[in-house]
């Protein structure tokens, strides 16, 4: 079964970069192959404004509504294409393989059924590209795969790009959005927040920018952990964002969320968000803010004590 | 008196007779010494088994038990001084969360410690032990000044997860834990955890990232609470026993994965049967750890604490990169790596 | 239009007089140039008259105009490019503060404002200009990005304070404001502050210690509000004129005082006659300073900017210990000692 | 009439400690004398519970009402003397004048007033001294002197005051009690916020503790400045803590407080002070607060990086 995951894709190959220095042989990058993820129907019917929408308009338009704006979730590999200079991305450990060490009831199969409808072998898409010019290390989770939750695969794929991060001296980027820590991995997937966390902290004394763009929805130990350790946050319009999900509040406390709680913009009038960005406006804000924060650019050559 | 969980029913149910025979014995002159002694040897058999391999769902019993020490009841055998200190200097003092400077063995020492109540007044004071944002960012505050004044931290572990309600999504919840976990990983100081009741997932680690993880025997340090994983999974809360045993995540399952570092034995019967002796036991194994952790340069304690992390996740990698995805899967069982 | 202010009456009046003679001359075809031009030039020296001479009441109507441009006013004419950042990462996003990262000459700054709002609406949004802990919070979040990054930062003061109200004093504005001071003691980057409007009292200074404190012409600098001021001293707020000439609050006096470093030139009438002039003076001056400290080391700028703080105040030291008290104090005109 | 100010006081003659290293010489101390303040009656009302006390009663219980516990205001020097072991306190900078640089309306007159009232020539006392055998720099604001403003003196003592600290790696206590910035001097008083906060940066990168104790009332510039900066915050009991007062609260924006608004209490209910300790218990804790914070107590003999 599992042969047969990428037989129905289509790939594009994009060429890959020269091996940045100081990087581990096993974290080579390769030549890797980018999706194009196409539904499944000739249109779709907006949830937000109700508007039936032609697929192909959609897709023109990064799947954004183009009647209300209203965000459509995308793939991983979707917003890749959106961001990077192309040609420019190369893909890192995509040999990483989820093992089912607690034997957790159903999980072999979840993973199977994850696989195939992310087409991808786990939920985290991480590597080096460029982005208007500039060099970063990107990291996204894919919603897909079991709600973009974080087992050790996810969080051991972040926090080998972050650290590959901190001896290319690169920025990075994470995409996230993630129902959490997978619950299939028990103990270890909880303790890869403080991993990734721990990671970050480097990335941090290294002094190297990191942005972290939450998208809908991003919840849980994902909230709790790297996606709000971002020396700036930005957020996709409507997104849902938070801690615990309303249904848990719901049937934990019997608290019936107001509306519009957890969307992006309540997170940023609560000032747990910088930016509420378009995402069409995506790249280039991230271009500029990748130039702004390049080694030298304002005050950066001096030395510090 | 503590409510009697289900499964120390037979061994309440002996120790009621041995009593009612000494009575009966002692009323009629009768002397019953042997049948008492044989059932009183049946009841150190019993209690030992019982308790020598409680399931999953029975240390989620003992852990909550209502009767368990909190930080509070241990605060006196631990240390010889302990001075709380409160606020996270922005919007509250969370009850849930308690912090201060201690003296443990003559060792000025920051603690921080979750704290549910003994009474149903003390809970919703102290929200069941659920903190908000606040007191995440009080713990923050005051692990920053053990960091600046070179005191050991010690992390008391016991909730049931971190406030699920409006207003912690208001304020950040998910910022106010990330934020421990960063500085925690940075810092230059000892940190020992120990795990005192429940280890409720997001809100339990925040405080976890030691450099050793203590979990006390009757413990559990879950990634999410059984009846929520089983809601969530099976529709059915009430199948939160399953959940438990499926979550592997006792004292000893947690020792296995690289979590844990140390068991600290309870008194037979739970923690709850005898806190002075749990307390002494407790504060043993800290001296322990903490004496050895204080020889350590303060980068080498921060590098094995970035190491100690590092390592937990188990997860498949190909050795070779020419080797195609699924026969690498095919492969799976006898190619497990287990990251170091 | 703006309201006119009280000293501006006959300046308008002259010109409104010019504007007549000019319409009479053209409908009736009689030359009145020589009349006009006589004017004309009584118009410009009462111009210069009045506004090179403003009395300190006369500068606070100016700094406290309604059609005095804010920061936004000024955002595209100081910087190539500014995105604006929000929220305190605690508890919300406040509006009378607003910071980034902007693109000055084509280098990257930090830039933090205080704005008041233009109408009605903007100003409940904006809180009149005063801003809450959340506000000196998310400026502090900003700046330490700034010295992260070796972003040099730029605030601009305008606020008659910092918000006094209920929810101010719960979530600690004294602690708020007292942050900013710290931690812009402590920053080696180059900080220059410019006073653009009021600056008011603690709420002001929270963004005051730059290594360059710049005022534009037209604009206070005080320890107190001239009304608080006069309600204290003589409890009768009417007498805030007399006030504002006692504090010694002016650009003049605070150049004079050792606090502010240069005065930036507002156009004839102030900034609000012409927001693009004042803009592209205050660029001139700012970038004129930023270029200068840009040139310094980290370590220089921290120290430089100590010194500054460190240099403010006036008293008086007996030189001689067995000097007595009253003996110094009787000379105490003759031994003023300023410190450097 | 400046010459008489001291006359009427009782002295008691504290000797004086050897010179501290490094100190620079104008900072020598000095033998220096503690008032002993007594009040006019031989009793007090308590303005909290209305008992009336004998004022002799009130003095041996350091000025706490014996019934209700009411802390009463005492000075600068009555603290000190509650607080420091016999014989320790070494005065410095008392010989700093203010002078009405402004030449504020009436401004000499309330000087001289205030040098009456409190018996001091400003209204601040600084110094060092030992607190159950620990060292410690110790700054008082003198409630009586105009309230316990702070001008360009009470600034520059206190900031002198800290910078020595750090030359002697002492840590140091604040006793505040103050109405803010002294308008008087204008622009400069403000300033004394940033300078003293500067000096602050200091002590807290020399790694030294610097606690605060806020009295009845902090308010103000001190509130935003010094007060609120210290490692570990401390008030007494029912102490009125804020930024702004009730009453300029209640004209500038018609906004009553509620009852107990501003007490140390509700202060340290929302998250601003760590303890509120009774004057009775206040040496002691500070005592063993100084001793766990002492180099070397606990971890602090390592080498850091
Ligand atoms: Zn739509
Ligand atoms: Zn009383």
């Amino acid at each position: 079964m599992f042969k047969d995951i990428f037989r129905k894709t289509k790939y594009v190959t994009i060429s890959s970069v020269p091996a940045p220095r100081r990087l581990a042989p096993e974290a080579a990058p390769e030549t890797v192959m980018i999706r194009k993820e196409l539904p499944d129907g000739l249109w779709v019917k907006c949830p937000k404004c109700g508007e039936v929408l032609f697929t192909k308009d959609l897709e023109k338009n990064a799947k954004v509504c183009t009647k209300c704006s209203y965000h459509f979730r995308i793939s991983a590999r979707e917003r890749l294409e959106l961001l990077v200079d192309e040609g420019t991305f190369a893909e890192w450990d995509n040999d990483l393989q989820t093992v089912d060490v607690l034997e957790f009831p159903g999980y072999s199969e979840k993973l199977a059924e994850a696989r195939e409808k992310a087409q991808m072998p786990e939920g985290a898409l991480t590597g080096r590209g460029v982005i208007e010019g500039v060099p970063v290390v990107l990291c996204f989770n894919e919603g897909a795969f079991m709600m973009g939750s974080m087992g050790s695969v996810v969080g051991e794929k972040f926090t080998r790009a972050i650290e590959r991060a901190i001896d290319l001296r690169l920025p990075v980027i994470i995409f996230s959005t993630s129902g959490g820590a997978r619950m299939q991995e028990g103990i270890l997937s909880l303790y890869q927040m403080a991993k990734t966390s721990a990671a970050l902290t480097r990335l941090a004394e290294a002094g190297l920018l990191y942005i972290s763009v939450l998208t809908d929805p991003t919840f849980g130990g994902v909230t709790a952990s790297y996606a709000s350790l971002g020396d700036i946050l930005i957020a996709e319009p409507g997104a849902l964002i938070g801690f615990t999900g309303p249904r848990v509040i719901k049937q934990t406390i019997r608290q019936e969320l107001p509306p519009g709680a957890q969307t992006a913009e309540f997170n940023q009038e609560h000032g747990l968000i910088d930016l509420v960005v378009e995402r069409s406006q995506m790249r280039s804000l991230l271009g500029r803010l990748l130039r702004y924060h390049q080694e030298g650019a304002g005050y950066g050559s001096a030395v510090r004590i | 008196m503590a409510q009697p969980l289900e499964f120390e029913k037979p061994l309440l149910e002996l120790e009621q007779k041995i009593l009612e025979l000494q009575k009966f014995s002692a009323e009629k002159g009768i002397d019953l010494s042997v049948e008492i002694t044989t059932l009183e040897h049946k009841a150190v058999v019993l209690k030992k088994n019982i308790y020598g391999r409680l399931q999953p769902w029975q240390k989620v019993q003992i852990a909550r038990h209502s009767e368990r020490p909190n930080f509070y009841d241990y605060v006196q055998l631990l240390f010889e001084d302990f001075i709380e200190m409160r606020g996270d200097r922005l919007f509250a003092d969370d009850r849930a969360i308690v912090g201060g400077v201690a003296l443990f063995k003559g060792v000025p020492v920051t603690v921080i410690a979750q704290v549910k109540g003994k009474d149903t007044k003390e809970n919703l004071q102290r929200n069941f032990g659920m903190p908000h944002p606040e007191g995440y960012r009080k713990a923050l505050r005051l692990m920053e000044q053990a960091e600046k004044f070179h005191r050991p931290i010690l992390t008391f572990i016991d909730t049931p997860g971190a406030a699920c309600d409006l207003a912690a999504e208001e304020r950040g919840q998910g910022e106010a834990i990330a934020r421990c976990l960063v500085a925690m990983a940075g810092y230059h100081v000892p940190i020992i955890s120990t795990v005192m009741g429940e280890g409720g997932s997001g809100g339990a680690l925040a405080l976890g990232v030691g450099n050793v993880v203590l979990m006390l025997e009757h413990t559990f340090y879950s990634v999410i609470a059984p009846e929520s994983c089983a809601s969530i999974l099976w529709k059915d809360p009430s199948k939160a026993q399953e959940a438990a045993t499926a979550l592997k995540f006792t004292a000893e399952d947690c020792l296995r994965l690289g979590v844990a570092d140390e068991i600290v034995k309870e008194p037979l019967g739970g923690a709850h049967k005898d806190a002075h002796r749990a307390g002494e036991e407790l504060a043993r194994v800290l001296e322990k750890h903490l004496s050895r952790l204080r020889g350590e340069a303060p980068e080498v304690l921060r590098q094995k604490r970035y190491d100690k992390l590092r390592a937990i996740g188990i997860f498949q990698e190909k050795q070779r990169l020419d080797q195609s995805v699924s026969e690498t899967l095919t492969n799976l069982d006898e190619d497990v790596k287990i990251t170091e």
